[in-house]
């Protein structure tokens, strides 16, 4: 039962198969295959984005002792769908000197990168879209593209605002990337693959990276890039409200804006599930509830922390942001490598020992070397 | 250690978080408003309204314009009435109250000597037009002397005792022509009410 | 031009106009800078979007009657407006006040501390980009002295509380009992604000050695207030002056060492702090029962149109949570002033701005102008 | 299945060579230049992989080939964008005809 | 199943129109911006192109250097070097008539001798399957010369870049 229930989308996608193959020819069928993936990423990512909204204004409310959304539905659960419908009613307003073109694209490019990568997610047992063998490379290459469309959008705006925006974000995307990248070459490294079925694969039964002393902190530094990939608080340079504005989407209205935030939803929880599938055992979890639910959980839990972040944590200078990706991610996730590399050669105690004091020494030559930047206590004298 | 301070920042609002659902009575303070209200103090003061005994055409207003000339802003417009040879009357024929003008500062109540401006509890006015709506003319200015009871008793009670001790003092004379003489105690009984009158 | 973090790549400068429809001018302030990539290397003020002629207005007035055009300078503290109009005419007409209401006039000026302080914290930290939450706790706080000041002058914002020679009205029954509550809760309130800010290790490296304000600056630009002792120079009205009964209680002034914004920040935390303590005494210390006015204040707020002030000239002043606000009122004998200036400390604390942003980065400038703490109401005038 | 013949492969990128090499040729603008070599270094590519992938014994090298190819394609945009810049500091022109006199 | 050969065969063709269109306005349009868009177009294709011959680690590493790296510093240096305003002055200079005919006779020459040339086709490497870890084990082993020799040079090209970025104080 309880494995009826695990592949549960699985099996009615075979059973629908099934049934179409009695009338239609096999490269019809398997064309179905792929486009019946397609459409339920499709159709559960904006899904999934509206109900991100809801709960991201809820949480905050919660957190800033409000209510938060409550009037459109109960617990205000028909929000998302008030506000979808109000996004596309408002009029869609294009700067007059603006480029045209480019800016319609932008908001078009922006969306296609989060819904691609999608497809290299993970959602359960035998629920992935597409089984690459290069699938971690494929995530982290095609979220590149958000780059170049928001760069597109903040350039057609001719706002120079937009323009700020859009060139924080191009440098603040391409430093995190870095980091980003290097603190997955661990687990590359300890499993020997690329694909993120495999990777899960390799930490079933408990055996989560995050427990490994070197996986810790690269979750850590990935979970901390992914946020800054993202844009979010406290990593939201490119859409300083309190700074520039609005940053690269200062001149979107109505759709166009609604496709600027789908964006940056799917990706916030793209990026969720892949930091779930690196470190903290994908799918996996005790059986007695399917191993969807269980991706589910974890992703909601690390977007919850996301959103815990943006309720308590100011943001960073953009000459201090840049300094946390190069000062510090940057020679960790250097340093992670050789830890990981320790961890994967040497017998069990032994490697705990050597990890520990790798990273002992790597972050006390962090604090030392970052000495100058960390800040100080202060005393406050009095005059009577 | 960097982050600690992060971390202890985050427990607060976690503890805020939690506390809106384990206490929301302490937790949460918005007020859901258009079905619940908070109270309003005895002293809030919005827009004026004119007070009338009885029936409404007994307006406590003599046309004085002292209001008139004391209103900071200058948003109100008073003609007295006239009867049939011309004379002046001591009633407003018009008395309008512009509340796109107007600045609740309450300036016209305290110089009232005739206790018959007040300032209103009344919030809800939305309009849809600035000019013609939030132009609000006599009648609909007026309200009874017992709707001031009931949003401010105890300004009620003050104001009673002292138009009870006028009235018994000074039965016959007209109390539209000197205000500044009348010899009231004025503000020496103050934790009773809130506006020093100079009635 | 040499400056402190000159990039190494010369690139065209950006002239950006922020404002003054910008989330972050804190109304409608604009700020003409010059960028090169981030950094700021000029920055022009440009105000004057709010000004409505008050004290053209104020000399058209009675004395009175312009009482309530003050809540409406600097809108988060209309009482300590209220107060320091109320010092200068009262100087020159020469009218006292009785002991209560003095009292009650510290009660109200302190409060409108903790308000102003726990709301500028606020903002900075929306600024600094923390999403509302330090705002909302902050607004939480203020909500129950809000509702004091409506119970006891009608109004939340827009008090019109006080009068020549005293304050418009006693407090009424449950009054004491808020204010008592309040000052019990404030300090937990603000070990809550520490614990979520102070520590907090981005606000700290955001903060601090940003926009420092040097000390002969500081005096020779005239800045006054919180910003003033935040650069360490020890100059407060309330000791300086000892104005209405500042001279009865026991309270320090906290003083900053570098002047930059995290100094700015929290002297006022700490000047929080010490107005709680100034409150806790005037409870302990304020007579039950006594005038609220003066004989000779009731003179001047019973017919405003008739009073007239005898000819001359005065400044009341006093240490406002923003600095010193001033009134200068001249007198010819008639019912309404001659003159009238108000010294509204938010625009001279604001005219140092361009100094303390030079050389910065953008997002510095923002939170820069936060900790100068202006209200555009004051600003502009 | 037949698989696509290579000289389908080669054409293609024979062509896409020649819309660089004209871009290269007909450019003004430095960074324009620059994008039209980047245009031929693909167009190279294509033929390293698909003349490994259809005639030589071991189809790993054009592959290992590529990835020089773009490394260095990294080095050379790194390299020449630098110097556009540099040139953009001094000059202030990213114009090729206006940069003649091979020196600062 | 061939119609689905026939369908991906037919996408190849598709993929090389787009990517030559767009390798057209890198070349032709004014707006470099618009140029460089184009070129991403353009890589694109051929990182698709790259599918076709079973490369996908290439492909992979295609988008995320050239359009992930190579473009975005393209872009920058757009960005950096022109204002937002700027007029679009003429981008090309009086050679492209005769490059025209030069490489259309250049083109028309090599067409031809194409034609005539009989490739070998190695069937054995035309079926292989070349996973990443085997272009890893090769990097690591016959090619580790070359490969220690460009990470020099990448640095050298980073160092030289950074130097040549600096003004001269």
């Amino acid at each position: 039962m309880a494995e009826t229930i695990d592949q549960i989308f699985v099996l009615a996608k075979d059973r629908f198969l099934d049934l179409l193959g009695i009338v239609l020819p096999d490269w019809i069928i398997l064309l179905v295959r792929i486009l019946i993936s397609i459409a339920v990423l499709l159709a559960v990512a904006p899904v999934v984005m509206m109900y991100m909204t809801w709960l991201e204004r809820k949480v905050l409310g919660r957190i800033q002792n409000r209510y938060g959304p409550n009037r459109v539905g109960i617990f205000g659960l028909l929000q998302p769908i008030a506000d979808g419908i109000k996004m596309l009613t408002k009029e869609d307003i294009v700067p007059k000197n603006a480029d045209q073109v480019i800016h319609f694209l932008a908001p078009v490019v922006i969306v296609i990168a989060p819904l691609l990568v999608l497809a290299v997610l993970p959602f359960g047992r035998n629920m992935i879209a597409a089984d690459l063998n290069v699938g971690l490379l494929f995530f982290l290459g095609v979220s590149t593209f958000g780059v170049i469309a928001l760069f597109m959008g903040s350039w057609a705006s001719r706002n120079k605002y937009s323009l700020l925006g859009g060139m924080r974000a191009f440098a603040q995307m391409i430093s995190y990337e870095i980091p980003m990248v290097l603190s997955v070459v661990p687990v590359i490294l300890v499993t020997s693959s690329l694909s993120t079925a495999a990777i899960v694969e390799a930490q079933l039964g408990w055996k989560w990276f995050i427990f490994t002393p070197w996986g810790g902190f690269a979750a850590l530094v990935f979970f901390l890039c992914g946020v800054a990939e993202v844009n979010r608080t406290p990593f939201d340079l490119p859409e300083a409200e309190s700074e520039i504005v609005a940053g690269f989407h200062t001149e979107y209205s109505g759709m166009k804006f609604a496709l600027f935030y789908m964006a940056e939803f799917i990706s916030t929880f793209a990026i969720s599930g892949l930091a779930v599938t690196l470190f903290l055992g994908g799918w996996d979890g005790p059986a007695f509830l399917p191993s969807w639910f269980w991706f589910g959980l974890k992703t909601f839990i690390l977007i919850l922390i996301m959103i815990w972040f943006r309720g308590t944590l100011p943001r960073f200078r953009v000459d201090q942001l840049m300094g946390f990706a190069w000062k510090v991610f940057l020679p960790f996730t250097l340093a992670n490598i050789f830890i990981a590399a320790l961890w994967a050669l040497l017998p069990y105690p032994k490697n705990f020992i050597a990890d520990t004091i790798g990273i002992t020494v790597i972050l006390t030559l962090l604090q030392i070397f970052n000495r100058k930047e960390t800040p100080k206590k202060r005393k406050y004298l009095y005059a009577n | 250690m960097f982050g600690w301070g992060v971390l202890k920042g985050m427990l607060v609002t976690l503890w805020n978080f939690l506390l809106t659902y384990l206490w929301p009575k302490k937790g949460i303070f918005t007020v859901q408003y258009p079905e619940k209200k908070l109270p309003l103090a005895q002293r809030y003061r919005n827009f004026p309204f004119l007070v009338y005994d009885g029936t409404p055409h007994m307006i406590r207003c003599v046309a004085c314009k002292i209001c008139e000339s004391e209103c900071p802003p200058k948003c109100i417009y008073i003609i007295p009435e006239k009867d049939a040879e011309g004379r002046v009357q001591k009633k407003p024929a018009v008395f309008d109250i512009d509340y796109a003008i107007c600045m609740n500062c309450g300036l016209c109540e305290e110089v009232c000597p005739f206790d018959s401006i007040f300032m209103d509890h009344e919030y809800e006015i939305s309009k849809y037009n600035r000019a013609e709506d939030l132009m609000v003319r006599k009648e609909a200015l007026l309200k009874p002397w017992e709707y001031f009871a009931k949003i401010r008793p105890h300004d009620f009670e003050r104001i009673e005792a002292k138009r009870a001790a006028k009235s018994a003092k000074a039965k016959p004379v007209a109390p539209a022509e000197k205000p500044s003489q009348k010899p009231d105690a004025g503000p020496t009984s103050p934790q009773q009410g809130s506006v020093p009158k100079n009635g | 031009m040499s400056l402190p973090c000159a990039p190494t790549l010369k690139t065209e400068l950006l002239e950006v106009s922020i404002g003054p429809q910008h989330p972050s001018t804190h109304g409608v302030f604009r700020m003409n800078a010059v960028l090169d990539g981030e950094t700021v290397v000029k920055l022009k003020p440009v105000m004057g979007y709010l000004h409505r002629n008050h004290e053209q207005i104020a000399e058209t007035l009675p004395y009175l009657a312009n009482m309530p055009y003050t809540d409406r300078l600097d809108y988060i503290c209309s009482m300590t407006n209220n107060f320091a109009y109320a010092l200068a005419v009262e100087k020159l007409a020469g009218i006292d006040v009785p002991e209560r209401a003095q009292y009650l006039r510290v009660m109200m000026a302190e409060l409108t501390r903790l308000v102003n302080h726990s709301l500028l914290i606020g903002f900075l930290l929306n600024d600094l980009g923390a999403w509302f939450t330090p705002v909302f706790y902050a607004f939480r706080e203020r909500e129950k002295i809000l509702d004091f000041f409506e119970a006891v002058s009608g109004s939340r914002m827009m008090c019109n509380y006080f009068r020549f020679g005293g304050v418009k009205a006693d407090l009424p029954e449950s009054a004491l009992d808020q204010v008592r509550r309040i000052v019990r809760d404030y300090p937990r309130f603000l070990d809550e604000f520490e614990r979520l800010l102070a520590g907090n290790e981005i606000l700290k490296s955001r903060c601090q050695r940003v926009g420092i304000l040097p000390k002969e600056l500081a005096v020779n630009a005239s800045i006054t207030g919180p910003m003033l002792r935040a650069s360490g120079v020890n100059y407060d009205i309330r000791k300086a002056d000892r104005y209405s009964i500042y001279d009865r209680f026991d309270f320090r002034v906290p003083l900053g060492m570098t002047g930059d914004v995290y100094d700015r920040y929290y002297v006022r935390v700490l000047e929080m702090r010490e107005s709680v303590k100034i409150l806790e005494q005037v409870l302990k210390q304020m007579p039950e029962k006594g005038d609220i006015l003066s004989a000779k204040g009731l003179q001047a707020c019973r017919a405003p149109r008739m009073w007239k002030p005898p000819a001359g000239d005065a400044y009341g002043r006093i240490e406002s949570p923003k600095g010193e606000l001033g009134f200068y009122l001249v007198s010819d004998g008639s019912p309404k002033p001659y003159r009238y200036h108000v010294r509204p400390p938010s625009f001279i604390n604001l005219t140092v701005l361009e100094d303390l942003c030079i050389g910065q980065k953008i997002a510095d400038a923002v939170i820069i102008l936060g900790s100068i703490d202006i209200v555009l109401g004051e600003v502009d005038r | 299945m037949t698989p696509i013949p290579l000289n389908h492969f080669v054409i293609f990128s024979l062509f896409l060579f020649s819309i660089g090499l004209y871009g290269t040729l007909t450019r003004r603008n430095v960074i324009g230049i620059l994008m039209g070599i980047e245009l031929m270094l693909n167009a190279a590519n294509i033929n390293l992989i698909a003349f490994s992938r259809y005639i030589s014994p071991n189809p790993e090298t054009g592959q290992i080939f590529v990835i020089f190819v773009i490394v260095l394609a990294a080095c050379a945009a790194a390299v020449g964008l630098a110097i556009v810049l540099a040139m953009y500091q001094n000059r202030k022109t990213v114009q090729a005809e206006d940069i003649h006199i091979l020196k600062w | 199943m061939e119609i689905l050969y026939f369908f991906a065969k037919t996408g190849f063709y598709a993929t090389a129109l787009v990517t030559l269109a767009a390798a057209i306005l890198v070349v032709t349009l004014r707006n470099l911006f618009h140029c460089a868009l184009a070129l991403i177009l353009s890589l694109l294709g051929v990182a698709v192109t790259y599918l076709y011959l079973k490369a996908e680690f290439l492909a992979i590493i295609q988008i995320l250097l050239y359009i992930g790296a190579i473009m975005t510093l393209l872009i920058f240096a757009i960005m950096l070097t022109h204002r937002l305003t700027d007029r679009s002055v003429s981008q090309t200079n009086r050679q492209s008539l005769p490059a025209f005919a030069l490489l259309a006779v250049f083109n028309i020459f090599f067409i031809a001798s194409l034609a005539a040339v009989p490739w070998k086709i190695n069937s054995a490497s035309l079926a292989a399957k070349i996973d990443t870890q085997a272009l890893g084990a090769f990097l690591m082993g016959p090619y580790v010369f070359p490969f220690e020799i460009i990470s020099i040079v990448l640095i050298i090209a980073l160092v030289g870049a950074v130097i040549l970025g600096r003004t001269d104080q």
